[in-house]
C-alpha cells in the first residue's frame, strides 16, 4: 500500500473499513443488481461484526440485501424489488422476514428508487416522475408515523402535485431524495490516484454513491495511474467522493463481475436450498460466512475449481459455455 | 408434427406481436426468449433492452437476470437504470414491455408483490422492480402468466403496476398519457383488451389448448366469443429460438420458469 | 453508404439533414460548449438555407450560437452563457443584438439549463434546484406573456415551492423541461449500427439529444460496427434517439474537437474582428459562408497548412504548442 | 526586486486562500492560474475541475475557456456540466469557486449580465454561465477584479450570483445553506468579508498599491483600518507559475484578462 501516497489514507483492509464506517442503525446503500456486483465480501463482514438496525435502501439488490436481512441485520427496508433471477424468483430470507413481520418495510419501483439517489446525488430534495400514480405503491405507505421521525425518513412516501407549468390539470408524483449514511460498491479498478472505474453496468451505482456522506469501495485492482488515466472517459467516479478503498479478488462472489468473473450458479444453489430452512441457514452462516476469518478463507472454501470455472472470458465479459442450469 | 414446449409456444406467440422498429424491454425468462425471437425473426430493426442499461446486447447466451453480466456484452452501450427507464418513457420511441406477474384482473393491471395483508402478507413476491415504470411509461406492455384461476382475479391483492386501471379512459385520467396493456400471453392462449371498454378477452388460443380450458382458468367472467386456434410453433421459429437464441436450452425445454409466486 | 444498412435512412448529406429537420420557428438545442465541439457545419448551413425565427436554447453555446444570431437566423434566445474564452469574453453579435433589442431573449445559468435539457430528457415536466434563489435570473423574466402563450414555451420561467418532504421551512425553484423540436451534435464517432460516441467532455450533449423531438449527429467518422461495440462502455448515445447522421470531417471548426482538432485562434480572431462591425461582418458571412457550396470548400478555404497546425495529438487531444496568443 | 504582472500577483494571493483538500472549481484566466498554482504549491491534495464535468486534468498547457480541449486531458474523469454542477454543491465537499465579475457590491454579490435596463441594456456580457450556480451551491467563492469603482458598486445592475444577499443572515434566510463570498481579489489587493455583517473590507493591499488607491478605487465606503501589506510573489511561486503552470506566458505576462464587460 506504500506504493499509493495519494490514497494511503483511504486504503485500508476489509474489516478496518466495516469497523470504521458502518454502525448500528445506520442506513445503508449498496450497489450491484440481483447477481451482479453486489459487495459480498463487504456484506459478509458485516454480517461478522454484528452491525445492527440497518435501514437499506435498494432497488434491486438480490443477494447481498437477501443475506444481510438473513443475519439480522437489517430492521427497516426500502426496496424496489428482491429477487434473484432464475436462481431465486423471490430472494428467499426476504420473503420470510416480510411474511413474518419481523422488518419494516416500504415498496417502491426500480425507477423510482434510482431516482431518488439521482435526487440525492443532485442534492434536491424531491424529483417528480409519473410512474406510480394509481398504484397501490402510493396507497400503502409503509412506515409508521413514528418512524417517519426518523431524521433519515421522509416525513411522506410520496407528495402528489400539480404541474405548475401545465395549464391543464397535470398530477405528477414527487418522490423525496434519498441521501444514505454509506454507500457501499464493488467496481472492478481503483486507480492508486482514487479514481474509480466500473466496467459494464453501472446500474444506479454512482448515483448511490453521490448520495451517501460515506462512500466504501470494494474492487478486484488497484491499478497504476497511468492506467487508470489512459482513457477518463471510462471512469466512474473521482477520488474525492471516496473515503475507504479495499482490494478484495472475487469480492462480489457468487455475484457476478463483468469481465472478471461469473456468478455462481452452484453456490447460489446451495444457498437457496439452504436459506430455505432457518436451521440450515444457521448453518450455513456457520459455515460460510461466521466461520471464515477472511474473504481469503472463504475463497479457498469455494475452491480453485469453481473460481476456474466461473473465470470471465475477457473478451465477453462472462464465463462462456458455464453450466447454469 | 413437430413436439415443443409451452414456454416455446408462448415466446413465439408473443414474439409474433412485435413490430419492426419497437423497442422491446425485455424481462427474463420466457420474456427475454420472446423479445430476442422477435428481432431475429419477425423484426431485425428492433431493439432489445433492459432495464438494468443494457442496450442491444449480442445475447449470445441467455441471461438468468437482467443483472445478468450476458446484458452487458457486445451492447451497443452500457449505461444504467435512469437511462433505461427514461428511455421505456422516451416520447419518441415505440417501446413495448415484457413482464410476469403473480396476479392479473380484467383490466390487465398486475400484482407482483404480495397475497394478503400488504404489512403481513400471506405470500410475498419480488416487489415492483421495474414493472411499476415499464407499466406507467412503455408504449404498451405484454404480460406473460401461468393461466390459472388464483393469478387471473377479479380484484388483486396489491395493485403493483397500472394497466388499463379501471378501465375506459381511466388509465389516461390518471396522467399516463400513453401505454397499457397489449396482450396477456399465458400456456393456454392470448388475451387482448377491447378498445373501448378495456376488458379482457380471449383472442387465440394455443393448439394443445381449449375455449372451454381459459373460461375454467381465469376468475372473472372473459369473453371467448371471436377466439381462434393459434398458428403452432413453425420450424422456423423454434429453429431460431433453439439453436440461436437459447442454445443451452436453459428455458426452452421446461414449461414456464420462475414467474412471481 | 450502401455499407451500412443499419442506418442506411439516417445516413444523408448535410444539406438534406437540414433541409429534413430543421424548419422556421424551430425550437433548437446545439451541442458543444462555447470553442469545443460546435455542430459549426450544421450552423453553417442552416444560414446557407435562410432558416429563419429560430428559438435557440443554450447553455454556453459560444461560436454556433453567435453566427447563427450574427446571420438573422434567432428570433427567441434562452441562454446561460454567451462567451468564447479569451477569444470573445462576450460573444460579439449576442452583444451587439441584445444591446440594440434585436432578440427575444431570457437569461438562465449552466447548470439550470443542463437541468432542464435533464428534465426533458427523463420526460419530466420540471427539476428543483436551489440554484437562482435571490439572483435577479428570477426576478426578471425575459419573454412576454404573449410568447409564454407559445407551446414551446413554458408559461413560468420558474416556479418558487416549498419543500413538501421538510417540515421547516424550505423554499426552492422548480425549472421547467426543454424538449427541443431539434438537438444537433458534432461528435467523433457514429457506428455503422448507428451508435455514437463522444470522446472528451459530454457538456450537456447527452442530455440535449435526449430531450429532443429529433437529433441530428454529424460525426468526424463513420466507423465499423466491430469498432464501435468494443467497449460499449465509452459509447454515447443508442442509435433509436437519432434521427440523421452525417460524416461532415471538420464539421466543429474553428471550435475543437477533442483528439481530432484543436479551435482555430487564427480564424476566432478574425471572426472576432469582422462581427465587431456590421459590415465586415456581412463580408465575412459572404466570404465564409454564403459563399461556400459545402464544408469541404470551406475547408479549402481554412488551409492545409491551418488544419496541420490545429491536427489534435490523440494522445493528448489536442494541438500541443499550438500558437494561441 | 523580482518584477511580477498584476496577474500573477492576484493568482499567487488568490491561491494562498486554498487550503489543502478543497475542491477547486476553476474558470478561465487568472482563476485558472490561481487554481492551479494553488494545487501545485500551497495544497498539493486539492482537487482541481471545471464545470464542463472536467476533473483533474493534467494541465500541461493552460486552457483558454472551460471548454479547451485541455481540460479534458489527463483527468480523472470526463463527464459532463450535470456531474460538474452537483460536484459543486456537494456536501461532503469543500468546494471553492473562483469567479471573475463585471460588477462586484459590498456584499459580494455579482454582476456577469449586464448594466442598465435588463430587456435593452446599455452593455451586455455573456450571463451567469456556472457563477450563479457556483455561487448558490459551493462552499465558498472567489471573486477576481479589476479594482475600478464603476465596478465596485452600490448597486448591481444585474444580480447573477448571489454572494452574501442583502448581509447578515440573508444568505441563509434565502435557502442557501453554505457557501457565500470569501474574497475578492483584485489587482490592488484582498478583500474579506466581516463576519457578523457580510460586509466588504480591505484585508491586503498588494506591494505596488495603497490603501488611498482601494478607497479612491470603491464605489462605496470601505473599512480599510486592518489592512495589510501583502507579502509579494516569492520567487519559488513565480517559478512554479511560470514554468510549469503558464509556460506559455498567455496570462501571467499581460494584465488581467477578459473580464466580462
Amino acid at each position: 500500500m506504500e506504493r499509493c501516497p495519494e490514497i494511503a489514507d483511504k486504503l485500508m483492509p476489509l474489516d478496518e473499513a466495516v469497523r470504521r464506517f458502518i454502525f448500528n442503525g445506520c442506513q445503508l446503500a449498496i450497489g450491484g443488481f440481483t447477481v451482479n456486483r453486489n459487495p459480498m465480501a463487504a456484506a459478509y463482514e458485516i454480517i461478522r461484526q454484528g452491525i445492527e438496525d440497518i435501514h437499506l435502501v435498494c432497488h434491486s439488490n438480490g443477494q447481498a440485501l437477501d443475506i444481510l436481512i438473513g443475519a439480522g441485520c437489517v430492521k427497516r427496508l426500502e426496496i424496489a424489488y428482491s429477487g434473484n433471477g432464475r436462481f431465486a424468483p423471490t430472494c428467499v430470507r426476504f420473503k420470510k422476514a416480510i411474511e413474518e413481520g419481523e422488518l419494516e418495510f416500504e415498496d417502491y419501483s426500480n425507477y423510482q428508487m434510482a431516482l431518488r439517489f439521482l435526487a440525492g446525488a443532485l442534492g434536491i430534495p424531491f424529483i417528480p416522475t409519473k410512474s406510480g400514480l394509481g398504484s397501490d405503491l402510493i396507497k400503502y405507505g409503509g412506515f409508521s408515523p413514528e418512524i417517519r421521525e426518523d431524521e433519515k425518513v421522509a416525513n411522506l412516501k410520496y407528495a402528489v402535485v400539480g404541474n405548475p407549468f401545465s395549464s391543464e390539470k397535470d398530477e405528477i408524483l414527487l418522490l423525496p431524495a434519498l441521501t444514505p449514511d454509506v454507500t457501499i460498491l464493488h467496481a472492478q479498478y481503483v486507480g492508486e490516484d482514487g479514481t474509480v472505474q466500473i466496467n459494464g453496468l453501472t446500474f444506479a451505482d454512482l448515483e448511490q454513491a453521490k448520495a451517501a456522506d460515506t462512500v466504501i469501495i470494494t474492487c478486484e485492482e488497484i491499478v497504476p495511474r497511468s492506467f487508470i488515466r489512459l482513457d477518463p472517459d471510462k471512469n466512474s467516479l473521482p477520488s474525492f467522493f471516496t473515503d475507504a478503498i479495499v482490494k478484495v479478488p472475487y469480492g462480489a462472489h457468487p455475484t457476478a463481475c463483468f469481465k472478471f468473473y461469473d456468478y455462481d450458479p452452484a453456490y447460489l444453489k446451495l444457498y437457496r436450498k439452504m436459506a430455505e430452512d432457518d436451521n440450515l441457514f444457521k448453518e450455513y452462516l456457520d459455515e460460510w460466512v461466521y466461520g471464515m476469518s477472511s474473504h481469503e478463507a472463504y475463497l479457498s472454501k469455494v475452491g480453485t475449481e469453481m473460481l476456474l470455472k466461473i473465470k470471465a472470458n475477457p473478451a465477453l465479459g462472462y464465463a462462456q459455455g458455464l453450466e447454469r442450469k | 408434427m413437430i413436439s415443443y414446449s409451452d414456454n416455446e409456444m408462448m415466446a413465439i406467440a408473443a414474439g409474433r406481436l412485435i413490430n419492426d422498429g419497437d423497442v422491446v424491454f425485455a424481462g427474463t425468462g420466457v420474456a427475454m426468449l420472446a423479445a430476442t425471437a422477435a428481432k431475429r425473426i419477425y423484426a431485425p430493426r428492433a431493439v432489445v433492452f433492459f432495464e438494468t442499461g443494457g442496450i442491444d446486447p449480442s445475447l449470445d447466451e441467455i441471461p438468468m437476470a437482467v443483472g445478468d453480466s450476458r446484458v452487458m456484452s457486445g451492447t451497443s452501450l452500457n449505461s444504467g437504470l435512469i437511462e433505461a427507464f427514461s428511455t421505456v418513457g422516451h416520447r419518441k420511441l415505440h417501446t413495448i414491455a415484457f413482464l410476469g406477474a403473480a396476479q392479473v384482473d380484467r383490466y390487465g393491471n398486475l400484482n407482483t408483490t404480495s397475497i394478503g395483508n400488504y404489512y403481513k402478507p400471506g405470500k410475498r413476491f419480488s416487489g415492483s422492480g421495474g414493472a411499476c415504470d415499464a407499466s406507467a411509461l412503455a408504449s404498451g406492455i405484454i404480460i406473460f402468466m401461468q393461466h390459472e384461476k388464483r393469478r387471473f382475479v377479479e380484484k388483486l391483492d396489491y395493485l403493483t403496476s397500472v394497466g388499463w386501471y379501471k378501465g375506459g379512459n381511466s388509465r389516461q385520467e390518471l396522467g399516463l398519457k400513453r401505454g397499457g396493456a397489449i396482450a396477456v400471453v399465458t400456456n393456454l392462449g392470448v388475451l387482448r383488451f377491447h378498445k373501448e371498454t378495456k376488458e379482457m378477452y380471449l383472442r387465440e388460443f394455443f393448439p394443445r389448448a381449449s375455449v372451454d380450458m381459459v373460461v375454467e382458468n381465469t376468475g372473472f367472467p372473459i369473453d371467448v366469443s371471436g377466439a381462434k386456434k393459434t398458428l403452432p410453433p413453425l420450424p422456423e421459429e423454434l429453429k431460431v429460438l433453439r439453436e440461436e437464441v437459447d442454445p443451452q436450452r436453459l428455458i426452452c425445454q421446461s414449461d414456464m420458469n420462475a414467474p412471481p409466486g
